[in-house]
């Protein structure tokens, strides 16, 4: 039981340490398209590692089926939304509605 | 961290962006009513403010054109601004006599709240109170609300059902 | 969404999805945070994700305006109709122990039916509020 | 009973006032529902915080816990906060209709153009 | 005790996120960090439920989940096509 304590423990602080870098991401790099790849490591790496320890916390009941619930759906809806994020921005940034510094540096 | 949104929230130019912002806003109060033990609430916050009062706001925003929105910056005004610090400062000077936050003994939770906790689970036979209370002890209120949610419904289909309607140049309605 | 693939199929597989969990949250109200409100909200939400992304005008002939009325007053008049029940069973508005064989199944009989009728008008009234602010033509 | 242990009031406090002042503040009738929506907000935030009780958990009966927080106003928030994105709506849609009427929604405007004298089209 | 830790990272995200979404040069800027706020928020939520040792309320995160994705959508809809009732063909 010590070590499955230990794995959650670890991965619950991994994660929790990834979610902060993809923060300082998004908040320091540049430009939009950059920072579109914070949020792909918040999404993934972050959510899911987290969510992993804690299912590993929970034991196998149901909370653990929810857990495993919202993991898939933060797995399917995180790049979704990212990917429509993009698109709208190239879209409006095709049309010359975005800022200068959008798109000059990306493209 | 809810204040400082709030605060974004007085200060931030476009509509478009405020609506967004309310729907942050919902979202920090639903932790914190994690946070203070309101499940339920926080449950019907987290479904209303980021769901119906974002849409809501974006389908209202489409209807109005863009320009009434005149581009002013945040522009201080005085007499208001003393006349809201007055009314805080007065509140602020109320809240001594409120118990503390937290406090058991505080005369909220002494009346009618330990007969709920204690017996609702023998009268009812149901492990959530909220449920218990908004049904079955308080189903008068229940009812109201309801009735309430299904005036304000009709009204806004009475406002908004009818196509417009053009007579002679001018928009007339109904 | 037009022509937009990947977000169109995304939205087909989370529509079923969000209502399964409003009727989840409807009838696991009595032992999890949930009730009628907040499922019909949910359900509510699960609509207007069609109507987002296939258009308006393909979801007014899925759900007909007439239903939608027809169900805004159906919810409030079914919790009336169970304060009335009561009332008539012997006793008072809105005492529901008559309604089962003892106190509890009638508790909790009364207590469904009023969580189904208050998430039947929510349900209708968000939708029908959605339906009467996006169809409206625009200026 | 110190002096910080308030706090939960403090914070409704300064909610409502910054609510309080865009209701009277902005002139565009749709910031004035944000700002009631910001004000509404804070009376639930007061409500939620009176029936805290600490050391307690939510309220549904489990096994092990004994402290439970105060189910009665959270019963009323619950239902404020439905009947609250109801009158919303009902706000939203009267200014659709008055965008739709004056061409505007700006509250100054609004109070020129009926001053002037011009008949109402509604 | 560790859910302690994660909780206050977690609250140092969205922190950082937040002020994105006020600073943000543009909109689409603030629509992603709004995306991240709510990613972080269904997180804090699911922390806070093994936090308080009640893990059943682990619904609001599900919920949050479900309903953060539809605001996402109706955002995006509104700033491509300024209008909600577009249709699909």
């Amino acid at each position: 039981m010590i070590v499955v304590d230990l794995i959650s423990w670890f991965l619950i602080i991994f994660g929790s340490s990834f979610c902060v870098i993809a923060a300082i991401g998004v908040l320091r790099l540049p430009d939009y398209f950059s920072r579109i790849h914070a949020v792909g490591i918040l999404d993934s790496v972050g959510a899911g590692a987290l969510i992993l320890g804690l299912m590993l916390q929970a034991g196998l009941t149901l909370v653990t089926i929810k857990l495993l619930m919202i993991l898939v759906i933060i797995a399917i809806t995180g790049p979704t939304a990212t990917y429509a994020l993009a698109r709208a921005a190239l879209d409006s940034g095709l049309k010359a509605e975005l800022d200068e510094e959008d798109g000059s540096s990306s493209s | 961290m809810l204040a400082a949104t709030a605060v974004a929230l007085l200060c931030v130019r476009g509509l478009f962006v405020a609506s967004m912002l309310t729907g942050i806003y919902s979202l920090l109060s639903t932790a914190l009513f994690v946070l203070l033990d309101a499940v339920d609430v926080a449950f019907t916050e987290a479904a209303v403010g980021a769901g119906i009062t974002t849409v809501l706001f974006l389908a209202m925003l489409s209807k109005i054109p863009s320009r009434s929105e005149r581009s002013q910056a945040f522009n201080f005004q005085p007499l208001p601004f003393l006349v809201v610090l007055l009314t805080g400062g007065i509140l602020v000077y109320a809240t001594q006599d409120m118990p503390e936050f937290g406090d058991p003994k505080a005369p909220a939770n002494l009346h009618v709240a330990p007969k709920y906790i204690i017996e609702s689970e023998k009268e009812t036979g149901l492990p959530n109170m909220v449920t218990a209370v908004l049904a079955s002890y308080r189903g008068y209120d229940t009812l109201g609300e309801v009735t309430v949610i299904f005036t304000a419904g009709v009204g806004v289909l009475l406002l908004l059902g009818r196509k417009r309607r053009r007579v002679l140049g001018e928009s007339v309605e109904e | 969404m037009k022509n937009n693939f990947i977000v169109r199929e995304v939205a087909n597989l989370f529509i079923p999805i969000i209502v399964l969990f409003g009727f989840y949250v409807q009838f696991h109200g009595d032992f999890g945070p949930g009730g009628g409100f907040q499922a019909g909200v949910i359900v509510a939400v699960g609509i207007i994700l069609y109507a987002l992304v296939h258009g308006l005008q393909k979801t007014r002939q899925l759900i007909l305006e007439v239903y939608i009325r027809f169900l805004m007053a159906f919810g409030l008049l079914l919790f009336a109709a169970t304060g009335l029940a009561s009332l008539i069973l012997g006793g008072e508005f809105l005492n529901y122990s008559v309604l089962g064989s003892d106190q509890l199944t009638g508790q909790h009989i009364g207590i469904i039916l009023i969580e189904l009728g208050v998430g039947i008008t929510v349900a209708a009234v968000m939708v029908a509020i959605f339906f009467a602010f996006v169809g409206r033509d625009a200026k | 009973m110190s002096w910080f242990s308030h706090y939960n009031y403090w914070i409704v406090i300064f909610l409502m006032m910054i609510g309080l002042y865009i209701v009277i503040c902005r002139d565009n009738l749709a910031r004035k529902v944000i700002g009631l929506n910001v004000f509404q907000t804070s009376v639930f935030v007061l409500f939620i915080s009176i029936g805290a009780v600490r050391g307690a958990t939510a309220p549904i009966l489990a096994a092990g816990f004994t402290e439970y927080a105060n189910p009665l106003p959270h019963v009323l928030i619950l239902t404020a906060i439905v009947v609250g994105v109801a009158t919303t709506s009902l706000a939203l849609a009267l200014i659709v209709r008055i965008n739709e009427a004056y061409e505007t929604i700006d509250e100054d405007q609004i109070q020129a153009m009926d001053s002037d004298g011009k008949p109402w089209n509604i | 005790m560790m859910f302690a830790v994660a909780t206050m990272a977690i609250l140092l995200v969205i922190g950082l996120m937040l002020v994105r979404a006020f600073v943000g040069p543009t909109f689409v800027d603030r629509i992603l960090a709004i995306n991240g706020v709510g990613t972080a928020t269904v997180l804090l939520i699911a922390l806070l439920g093994f936090l308080t040792s009640r893990p059943e309320f682990l619904d609001i995160a599900l919920l949050y989940a479900l309903i953060n994705f539809v605001g996402m959508l109706a955002v995006l809809k509104f700033f491509r096509f300024g209008d909600l009732s577009a249709g699909d063909e």
